[in-house]
Protein backbone atom coordinates (compact mmCIF):
# COMPACT_ATOMS: atom_id res chain seq x y z
CA UNK A 1 0.00 0.00 0.00
CA UNK A 2 1.62 3.56 -1.01
CA UNK A 3 0.76 5.94 1.55
CA UNK A 4 3.63 8.36 0.85
CA UNK A 5 2.95 10.00 -2.62
CA UNK A 6 4.57 12.76 -4.56
CA UNK A 7 1.46 13.99 -5.78
CA UNK A 8 -1.48 15.91 -4.30
CA UNK A 9 -3.58 14.13 -1.91
CA UNK A 10 -6.71 13.48 -2.71
CA UNK A 11 -8.21 14.38 0.91
CA UNK A 12 -12.12 13.71 0.00
CA UNK A 13 -11.40 10.38 -0.99
CA UNK A 14 -9.85 9.47 1.62
CA UNK A 15 -12.92 9.83 3.77
CA UNK A 16 -15.39 8.74 1.22
CA UNK A 17 -13.10 5.21 1.54
CA UNK A 18 -13.46 5.40 5.43
CA UNK A 19 -17.36 5.85 5.17
CA UNK A 20 -19.24 3.24 5.70
CA UNK A 21 -23.19 2.22 6.80
CA UNK A 22 -22.17 2.02 10.65
CA UNK A 23 -19.61 4.71 10.76
CA UNK A 24 -21.81 7.73 11.70
CA UNK A 25 -18.84 9.11 12.97
CA UNK A 26 -15.90 10.84 10.87
CA UNK A 27 -12.70 12.64 11.34
CA UNK A 28 -10.51 14.34 9.11
CA UNK A 29 -6.73 16.07 9.77
CA UNK A 30 -5.24 18.36 7.20
CA UNK A 31 -1.57 19.58 7.57
CA UNK A 32 -0.90 22.13 5.42
CA UNK A 33 2.11 24.03 4.87
CA UNK A 34 1.87 27.13 6.45
CA UNK A 35 3.57 30.40 5.61
CA UNK A 36 5.77 31.05 8.63
CA UNK A 37 7.28 29.13 11.08
CA UNK A 38 9.24 29.73 14.42
CA UNK A 39 9.35 33.68 13.31
CA UNK A 40 10.24 33.03 9.33
CA UNK A 41 8.08 33.70 6.44
CA UNK A 42 8.49 30.43 5.08
CA UNK A 43 7.46 29.79 1.24
CA UNK A 44 7.99 26.01 0.48
CA UNK A 45 8.84 23.21 1.88
CA UNK A 46 10.65 19.64 0.59
CA UNK A 47 10.07 16.43 2.49
CA UNK A 48 11.93 13.41 2.22
CA UNK A 49 11.52 9.56 3.47
CA UNK A 50 13.23 6.79 4.10
CA UNK A 51 10.23 5.74 2.06
CA UNK A 52 9.76 1.70 2.99
CA UNK A 53 10.69 2.04 6.63
CA UNK A 54 7.92 5.60 6.52
CA UNK A 55 5.69 2.98 4.69
CA UNK A 56 6.17 -0.25 6.95
CA UNK A 57 5.85 2.36 9.91
CA UNK A 58 2.86 3.99 9.13
CA UNK A 59 1.39 0.45 7.93
CA UNK A 60 2.18 -0.17 11.60
CA UNK A 61 0.78 2.73 13.13
CA UNK A 62 -2.55 1.82 11.75
CA UNK A 63 -2.71 -1.68 12.90
CA UNK A 64 -1.99 0.05 16.58
CA UNK A 65 -5.25 2.45 15.71
CA UNK A 66 -7.49 0.12 14.36
CA UNK A 67 -6.42 -2.66 16.97
CA UNK A 68 -7.48 -0.24 19.79
CA UNK A 69 -10.72 1.71 18.42
CA UNK A 70 -13.25 0.22 15.71
CA UNK A 71 -12.17 2.51 13.14
CA UNK A 72 -11.08 2.76 9.19
CA UNK A 73 -8.54 4.47 8.66
CA UNK A 74 -6.63 6.06 5.90
CA UNK A 75 -3.34 8.20 5.67
CA UNK A 76 -1.43 9.78 3.09
CA UNK A 77 1.64 12.28 3.52
CA UNK A 78 3.12 13.94 0.40
CA UNK A 79 6.91 13.96 -0.64
CA UNK A 80 8.74 16.34 -2.74
CA UNK A 81 8.51 20.24 -2.94
CA UNK A 82 5.17 21.28 -1.38
CA UNK A 83 3.98 25.36 -1.65
CA UNK A 84 2.15 27.39 1.25
CA UNK A 85 -1.68 25.74 1.78
CA UNK A 86 -0.32 22.39 -0.05
CA UNK A 87 -1.32 19.48 1.82
CA UNK A 88 0.92 17.65 3.34
CA UNK A 89 -0.46 14.96 5.44
CA UNK A 90 -4.18 13.78 5.62
CA UNK A 91 -5.30 11.42 8.00
CA UNK A 92 -9.22 10.24 7.55
CA UNK A 93 -10.84 8.01 10.46
CA UNK A 94 -14.40 6.71 10.63
CA UNK A 95 -16.25 4.75 13.22
CA UNK A 96 -19.32 4.23 14.92
CA UNK A 97 -19.27 7.49 17.53
CA UNK A 98 -16.68 10.35 17.57
CA UNK A 99 -15.15 9.51 20.39
CA UNK A 100 -13.24 7.07 18.58
CA UNK A 101 -13.12 8.71 15.56
CA UNK A 102 -11.36 11.35 17.09
CA UNK A 103 -9.32 9.84 19.34
CA UNK A 104 -7.85 7.79 16.79
CA UNK A 105 -7.74 10.37 14.39
CA UNK A 106 -5.33 12.56 17.13
CA UNK A 107 -3.08 9.30 17.83
CA UNK A 108 -2.33 8.74 14.60
CA UNK A 109 -1.07 12.20 13.41
CA UNK A 110 0.65 12.52 16.66
CA UNK A 111 2.11 8.97 16.51
CA UNK A 112 2.99 9.79 12.68
CA UNK A 113 5.23 12.87 13.56
CA UNK A 114 7.03 11.24 16.28
CA UNK A 115 7.50 7.84 14.45
CA UNK A 116 7.78 7.89 10.80
CA UNK A 117 10.75 9.00 9.10
CA UNK A 118 10.01 11.83 7.22
CA UNK A 119 12.09 15.11 6.83
CA UNK A 120 10.95 18.50 5.76
CA UNK A 121 13.16 21.62 4.68
CA UNK A 122 11.95 24.47 4.55
CA UNK A 123 12.69 27.23 2.13
CA UNK A 124 12.76 30.88 3.50
CA UNK A 125 11.10 34.65 1.72
CA UNK A 126 15.06 35.31 2.45
CA UNK A 127 16.00 32.99 0.21
CA UNK A 128 17.44 30.51 2.38
CA UNK A 129 16.81 26.83 3.61
CA UNK A 130 17.05 24.62 6.44
CA UNK A 131 16.00 21.52 7.88
CA UNK A 132 13.53 21.54 10.58
CA UNK A 133 14.15 19.72 13.78
CA UNK A 134 11.40 19.62 16.28
CA UNK A 135 13.23 18.62 18.74
CA UNK A 136 16.02 21.54 18.68
CA UNK A 137 14.83 25.00 20.58
CA UNK A 138 14.81 27.19 17.72
CA UNK A 139 12.65 24.24 15.45
CA UNK A 140 15.56 24.11 13.13
CA UNK A 141 18.74 21.88 12.74
CA UNK A 142 21.95 23.21 13.17
CA UNK A 143 23.70 24.27 10.35
CA UNK A 144 26.84 21.89 9.72
CA UNK A 145 30.32 23.59 10.70
CA UNK A 146 32.07 23.10 6.72
CA UNK B 1 28.53 -4.64 -1.15
CA UNK B 2 31.89 -6.87 0.00
CA UNK B 3 30.13 -9.76 2.60
CA UNK B 4 32.03 -7.92 5.17
CA UNK B 5 30.80 -4.86 5.03
CA UNK B 6 27.43 -2.48 6.33
CA UNK B 7 25.85 -0.58 4.52
CA UNK B 8 24.58 2.88 6.15
CA UNK B 9 22.12 4.88 4.50
CA UNK B 10 21.73 8.33 5.39
CA UNK B 11 18.68 10.81 5.11
CA UNK B 12 18.24 14.68 4.96
CA UNK B 13 20.60 16.59 7.19
CA UNK B 14 22.71 13.20 8.07
CA UNK B 15 23.14 12.70 3.96
CA UNK B 16 24.62 16.48 3.86
CA UNK B 17 26.83 15.98 6.62
CA UNK B 18 28.63 13.36 4.90
CA UNK B 19 27.96 14.31 1.17
CA UNK B 20 26.30 10.89 0.68
CA UNK B 21 22.86 8.67 0.77
CA UNK B 22 24.84 5.59 1.44
CA UNK B 23 28.48 4.46 3.21
CA UNK B 24 29.78 1.12 3.52
CA UNK B 25 31.42 0.75 6.76
CA UNK B 26 33.78 -2.45 7.34
CA UNK B 27 32.28 -4.70 9.48
CA UNK B 28 34.71 -5.12 11.89
CA UNK B 29 34.65 -1.72 12.60
CA UNK B 30 30.84 -1.40 13.12
CA UNK B 31 30.44 -4.72 15.11
CA UNK B 32 27.47 -2.58 17.23
CA UNK B 33 25.22 0.42 16.17
CA UNK B 34 27.40 2.51 19.10
CA UNK B 35 30.71 1.26 17.61
CA UNK B 36 29.43 2.19 13.72
CA UNK B 37 28.27 5.74 15.19
CA UNK B 38 31.74 6.13 16.28
CA UNK B 39 33.74 4.90 13.40
CA UNK B 40 31.01 7.18 11.73
CA UNK B 41 31.96 10.43 13.64
CA UNK B 42 35.67 10.29 12.28
CA UNK B 43 34.89 10.49 8.72
CA UNK B 44 35.19 13.57 6.93
CA UNK B 45 31.48 15.18 8.08
CA UNK B 46 30.98 13.21 10.50
CA UNK B 47 32.12 15.31 13.54
CA UNK B 48 28.12 17.14 13.80
CA UNK B 49 27.11 14.02 14.03
CA UNK B 50 25.09 13.22 17.27
CA UNK B 51 26.67 11.36 19.71
CA UNK B 52 23.97 9.00 19.84
CA UNK B 53 21.88 9.62 16.60
CA UNK B 54 18.36 7.82 15.88
CA UNK B 55 19.43 4.38 14.28
CA UNK B 56 17.35 2.17 12.52
CA UNK B 57 18.62 -1.90 11.81
CA UNK B 58 16.04 -3.16 9.54
CA UNK B 59 13.74 -0.74 9.20
CA UNK B 60 13.34 -0.72 13.37
CA UNK B 61 14.71 1.71 15.76
CA UNK B 62 18.09 0.54 17.42
CA UNK B 63 19.74 0.92 20.63
CA UNK B 64 23.77 1.46 20.53
CA UNK B 65 24.60 -2.01 21.85
CA UNK B 66 22.39 -3.88 18.99
CA UNK B 67 25.02 -6.30 17.23
CA UNK B 68 24.88 -5.52 13.50
CA UNK B 69 25.82 -8.74 10.89
CA UNK B 70 26.51 -8.31 7.28
CA UNK B 71 23.32 -7.80 5.12
CA UNK B 72 21.97 -5.54 7.77
CA UNK B 73 20.22 -2.11 6.24
CA UNK B 74 21.15 0.01 9.22
CA UNK B 75 20.10 4.06 8.12
CA UNK B 76 20.84 7.28 10.14
CA UNK B 77 17.76 9.31 11.23
CA UNK B 78 17.26 12.86 11.65
CA UNK B 79 14.74 14.05 14.06
CA UNK B 80 11.72 13.22 12.00
CA UNK B 81 9.35 16.11 10.99
CA UNK B 82 6.82 14.92 8.77
CA UNK B 83 3.27 15.92 9.07
CA UNK C 1 -25.60 33.04 7.12
CA UNK C 2 -27.65 29.89 6.37
CA UNK C 3 -25.98 26.99 8.39
CA UNK C 4 -29.29 24.82 7.40
CA UNK C 5 -29.67 23.40 4.28
CA UNK C 6 -32.10 21.24 2.90
CA UNK C 7 -29.93 19.85 0.11
CA UNK C 8 -26.59 18.12 0.25
CA UNK C 9 -23.64 19.38 2.18
CA UNK C 10 -20.92 19.82 0.22
CA UNK C 11 -18.13 19.48 2.94
CA UNK C 12 -15.17 19.57 0.70
CA UNK C 13 -16.18 23.11 0.11
CA UNK C 14 -15.95 23.69 3.78
CA UNK C 15 -12.38 22.51 4.54
CA UNK C 16 -11.43 24.59 1.69
CA UNK C 17 -13.42 27.90 2.90
CA UNK C 18 -11.73 27.63 6.17
CA UNK C 19 -8.06 27.28 5.11
CA UNK C 20 -5.41 29.53 4.96
CA UNK C 21 -1.77 30.27 4.29
CA UNK C 22 -0.90 30.58 8.65
CA UNK C 23 -3.35 27.50 9.21
CA UNK C 24 -1.47 24.39 9.22
CA UNK C 25 -4.05 22.23 10.97
CA UNK C 26 -7.25 21.78 9.85
CA UNK C 27 -9.81 19.34 11.45
CA UNK C 28 -13.49 18.34 9.94
CA UNK C 29 -16.12 16.00 11.54
CA UNK C 30 -18.73 14.65 9.47
CA UNK C 31 -21.66 13.31 11.46
CA UNK C 32 -23.62 10.77 8.79
CA UNK C 33 -26.33 8.38 9.26
CA UNK C 34 -25.68 5.39 10.94
CA UNK C 35 -27.47 2.01 9.48
CA UNK C 36 -28.49 1.21 12.91
CA UNK C 37 -29.37 3.01 16.92
CA UNK C 38 -29.86 1.23 19.91
CA UNK C 39 -30.12 -2.32 18.65
CA UNK C 40 -32.26 -1.52 15.87
CA UNK C 41 -31.91 -1.15 12.11
CA UNK C 42 -32.20 2.42 10.83
CA UNK C 43 -33.36 3.02 7.20
CA UNK C 44 -33.30 6.57 7.32
CA UNK C 45 -34.03 9.81 9.39
CA UNK C 46 -35.73 13.16 9.64
CA UNK C 47 -34.78 16.16 10.47
CA UNK C 48 -36.35 18.95 11.66
CA UNK C 49 -35.22 22.13 13.22
CA UNK C 50 -36.55 25.57 14.90
CA UNK C 51 -35.05 27.17 12.36
CA UNK C 52 -34.26 30.77 13.80
CA UNK C 53 -32.95 29.29 16.79
CA UNK C 54 -30.95 26.74 15.27
CA UNK C 55 -29.15 29.81 13.04
CA UNK C 56 -28.43 31.95 15.98
CA UNK C 57 -27.52 29.29 18.20
CA UNK C 58 -24.59 27.91 15.91
CA UNK C 59 -23.66 31.84 15.62
CA UNK C 60 -22.99 31.93 18.92
CA UNK C 61 -21.47 28.66 19.07
CA UNK C 62 -18.86 29.85 16.59
CA UNK C 63 -18.49 32.77 18.20
CA UNK C 64 -17.50 30.91 21.32
CA UNK C 65 -15.13 28.87 19.78
CA UNK C 66 -13.45 31.72 18.33
CA UNK C 67 -12.64 33.51 20.88
CA UNK C 68 -11.64 31.00 22.62
CA UNK C 69 -9.04 29.59 19.94
CA UNK C 70 -7.66 31.44 16.91
CA UNK C 71 -9.25 29.38 14.54
CA UNK C 72 -11.68 29.85 11.36
CA UNK C 73 -14.53 27.61 11.27
CA UNK C 74 -17.28 26.63 9.13
CA UNK C 75 -20.35 24.69 10.43
CA UNK C 76 -23.59 23.24 8.54
CA UNK C 77 -26.49 21.04 9.69
CA UNK C 78 -28.94 19.16 7.25
CA UNK C 79 -32.80 19.10 7.28
CA UNK C 80 -35.14 17.03 6.02
CA UNK C 81 -35.44 13.32 4.98
CA UNK C 82 -31.57 11.64 4.63
CA UNK C 83 -30.41 7.89 3.87
CA UNK C 84 -27.66 5.73 5.56
CA UNK C 85 -24.73 7.05 4.74
CA UNK C 86 -25.56 10.77 3.81
CA UNK C 87 -23.83 13.88 6.06
CA UNK C 88 -26.23 14.99 8.47
CA UNK C 89 -23.59 17.64 10.03
CA UNK C 90 -20.39 18.56 9.08
CA UNK C 91 -17.58 20.86 11.59
CA UNK C 92 -14.36 22.16 9.30
CA UNK C 93 -12.09 24.29 11.76
CA UNK C 94 -8.62 25.44 10.76
CA UNK C 95 -5.76 26.91 12.53
CA UNK C 96 -2.21 27.41 13.24
CA UNK C 97 -1.90 24.14 15.13
CA UNK C 98 -3.76 20.86 15.51
CA UNK C 99 -4.38 21.40 19.08
CA UNK C 100 -6.71 24.13 18.70
CA UNK C 101 -8.10 22.37 15.49
CA UNK C 102 -9.29 19.10 17.26
CA UNK C 103 -10.31 21.08 20.43
CA UNK C 104 -12.39 23.66 18.31
CA UNK C 105 -13.85 21.09 15.98
CA UNK C 106 -14.79 19.03 19.02
CA UNK C 107 -16.64 21.42 21.36
CA UNK C 108 -18.51 22.91 18.25
CA UNK C 109 -19.74 19.29 17.78
CA UNK C 110 -20.56 18.77 21.31
CA UNK C 111 -21.86 21.81 21.83
CA UNK C 112 -23.96 21.59 18.30
CA UNK C 113 -25.53 18.35 19.95
CA UNK C 114 -26.66 19.64 23.32
CA UNK C 115 -27.87 23.47 22.34
CA UNK C 116 -28.97 24.06 18.85
CA UNK C 117 -32.47 23.32 18.04
CA UNK C 118 -32.76 20.30 15.97
CA UNK C 119 -34.91 16.81 16.29
CA UNK C 120 -34.46 13.92 14.68
CA UNK C 121 -37.14 11.26 13.59
CA UNK C 122 -35.75 8.09 13.30
CA UNK C 123 -37.04 5.13 10.69
CA UNK C 124 -36.81 1.61 10.72
CA UNK C 125 -36.82 -1.29 9.09
CA UNK C 126 -39.76 -2.68 9.99
CA UNK C 127 -41.63 0.46 9.54
CA UNK C 128 -41.99 2.24 12.36
CA UNK C 129 -40.45 5.47 13.47
CA UNK C 130 -39.54 7.83 17.17
CA UNK C 131 -38.97 10.56 17.44
CA UNK C 132 -34.90 10.45 19.39
CA UNK C 133 -34.12 11.36 23.02
CA UNK C 134 -30.52 11.18 23.49
CA UNK C 135 -31.70 12.06 27.30
CA UNK C 136 -33.67 8.97 27.41
CA UNK C 137 -32.58 5.83 28.61
CA UNK C 138 -33.62 4.17 25.49
CA UNK C 139 -32.22 6.68 23.34
CA UNK C 140 -35.83 7.02 21.77
CA UNK C 141 -39.01 9.30 23.22
CA UNK C 142 -42.02 7.87 24.60
CA UNK C 143 -45.09 7.21 22.51
CA UNK C 144 -47.92 9.47 23.35
CA UNK C 145 -50.69 7.80 25.38
CA UNK C 146 -53.33 8.50 22.71
CA UNK D 1 -52.93 37.35 16.62
CA UNK D 2 -54.61 39.34 19.57
CA UNK D 3 -52.62 41.68 21.63
CA UNK D 4 -53.32 40.11 24.70
CA UNK D 5 -52.26 36.24 23.66
CA UNK D 6 -49.04 34.74 23.68
CA UNK D 7 -47.96 32.45 20.83
CA UNK D 8 -46.55 29.33 21.69
CA UNK D 9 -44.21 27.58 18.89
CA UNK D 10 -43.87 23.88 19.00
CA UNK D 11 -41.72 21.26 17.24
CA UNK D 12 -40.97 17.47 16.78
CA UNK D 13 -42.71 15.18 19.42
CA UNK D 14 -44.18 18.57 21.19
CA UNK D 15 -46.25 19.61 18.26
CA UNK D 16 -47.25 15.89 17.52
CA UNK D 17 -48.92 15.76 21.18
CA UNK D 18 -50.56 19.03 20.29
CA UNK D 19 -51.30 18.30 16.59
CA UNK D 20 -50.36 21.47 15.88
CA UNK D 21 -47.30 24.17 15.23
CA UNK D 22 -48.19 26.66 17.50
CA UNK D 23 -51.10 27.47 19.56
CA UNK D 24 -52.12 30.80 20.88
CA UNK D 25 -52.80 31.43 24.73
CA UNK D 26 -54.39 34.38 26.78
CA UNK D 27 -51.58 36.23 28.48
CA UNK D 28 -53.14 35.76 31.74
CA UNK D 29 -52.86 31.82 31.56
CA UNK D 30 -49.44 32.57 30.92
CA UNK D 31 -48.10 35.09 32.67
CA UNK D 32 -44.66 33.29 33.21
CA UNK D 33 -43.22 30.28 31.76
CA UNK D 34 -44.04 28.18 34.37
CA UNK D 35 -47.60 29.04 33.98
CA UNK D 36 -47.66 29.01 30.56
CA UNK D 37 -46.68 25.23 31.14
CA UNK D 38 -48.95 24.42 33.75
CA UNK D 39 -51.88 25.61 31.46
CA UNK D 40 -50.70 23.71 28.19
CA UNK D 41 -50.73 20.53 30.13
CA UNK D 42 -54.11 21.10 30.95
CA UNK D 43 -55.11 21.29 27.24
CA UNK D 44 -56.08 17.96 25.03
CA UNK D 45 -52.42 16.26 24.34
CA UNK D 46 -50.70 17.84 27.03
CA UNK D 47 -50.72 15.25 29.76
CA UNK D 48 -47.92 14.03 27.97
CA UNK D 49 -46.09 17.09 28.21
CA UNK D 50 -43.52 17.05 30.67
CA UNK D 51 -43.36 19.26 33.95
CA UNK D 52 -40.33 20.97 33.25
CA UNK D 53 -39.94 20.99 28.68
CA UNK D 54 -36.77 22.89 27.80
CA UNK D 55 -38.89 26.45 26.84
CA UNK D 56 -37.56 29.14 24.29
CA UNK D 57 -38.38 32.60 24.61
CA UNK D 58 -37.34 35.27 22.05
CA UNK D 59 -34.79 32.10 20.76
CA UNK D 60 -32.72 31.80 24.53
CA UNK D 61 -33.57 29.14 26.88
CA UNK D 62 -35.64 30.47 29.81
CA UNK D 63 -36.89 29.44 32.71
CA UNK D 64 -39.87 28.63 34.55
CA UNK D 65 -40.05 32.14 36.49
CA UNK D 66 -39.66 33.55 33.47
CA UNK D 67 -42.25 36.82 33.15
CA UNK D 68 -43.88 36.70 29.55
CA UNK D 69 -45.22 40.11 27.90
CA UNK D 70 -47.09 40.31 24.36
CA UNK D 71 -44.79 39.74 21.78
CA UNK D 72 -42.74 37.63 23.21
CA UNK D 73 -41.76 34.36 21.03
CA UNK D 74 -41.94 31.66 22.80
CA UNK D 75 -41.15 28.01 21.79
CA UNK D 76 -41.49 24.35 23.09
CA UNK D 77 -38.43 22.22 22.91
CA UNK D 78 -38.55 18.95 23.12
CA UNK D 79 -34.56 17.35 24.23
CA UNK D 80 -32.23 18.14 21.01
CA UNK D 81 -31.05 15.80 18.92
CA UNK D 82 -29.08 17.29 16.00
CA UNK D 83 -25.93 16.03 15.10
Amino acid sequence: MNRLTDSAIDWSELVEATAGPGRGAQALFLGTVRDHHAGRAVVGLEYSAYGAMAESTLEALIGEATARWPVAVEVRHRLGRLEVGDVAVAVAVAGGHRDEAFAACRFLIEELKKRVPIWKRERYADGTEAWVDPTAPTGRAPEPAR
Amino acid sequence: MMRDEITVLMFARYAELFGATAIQVPRFDAATVGALIEHLRRLPGGQALPERPLVAVNQQQASSDRPLVAGDEVALLPPMAGG
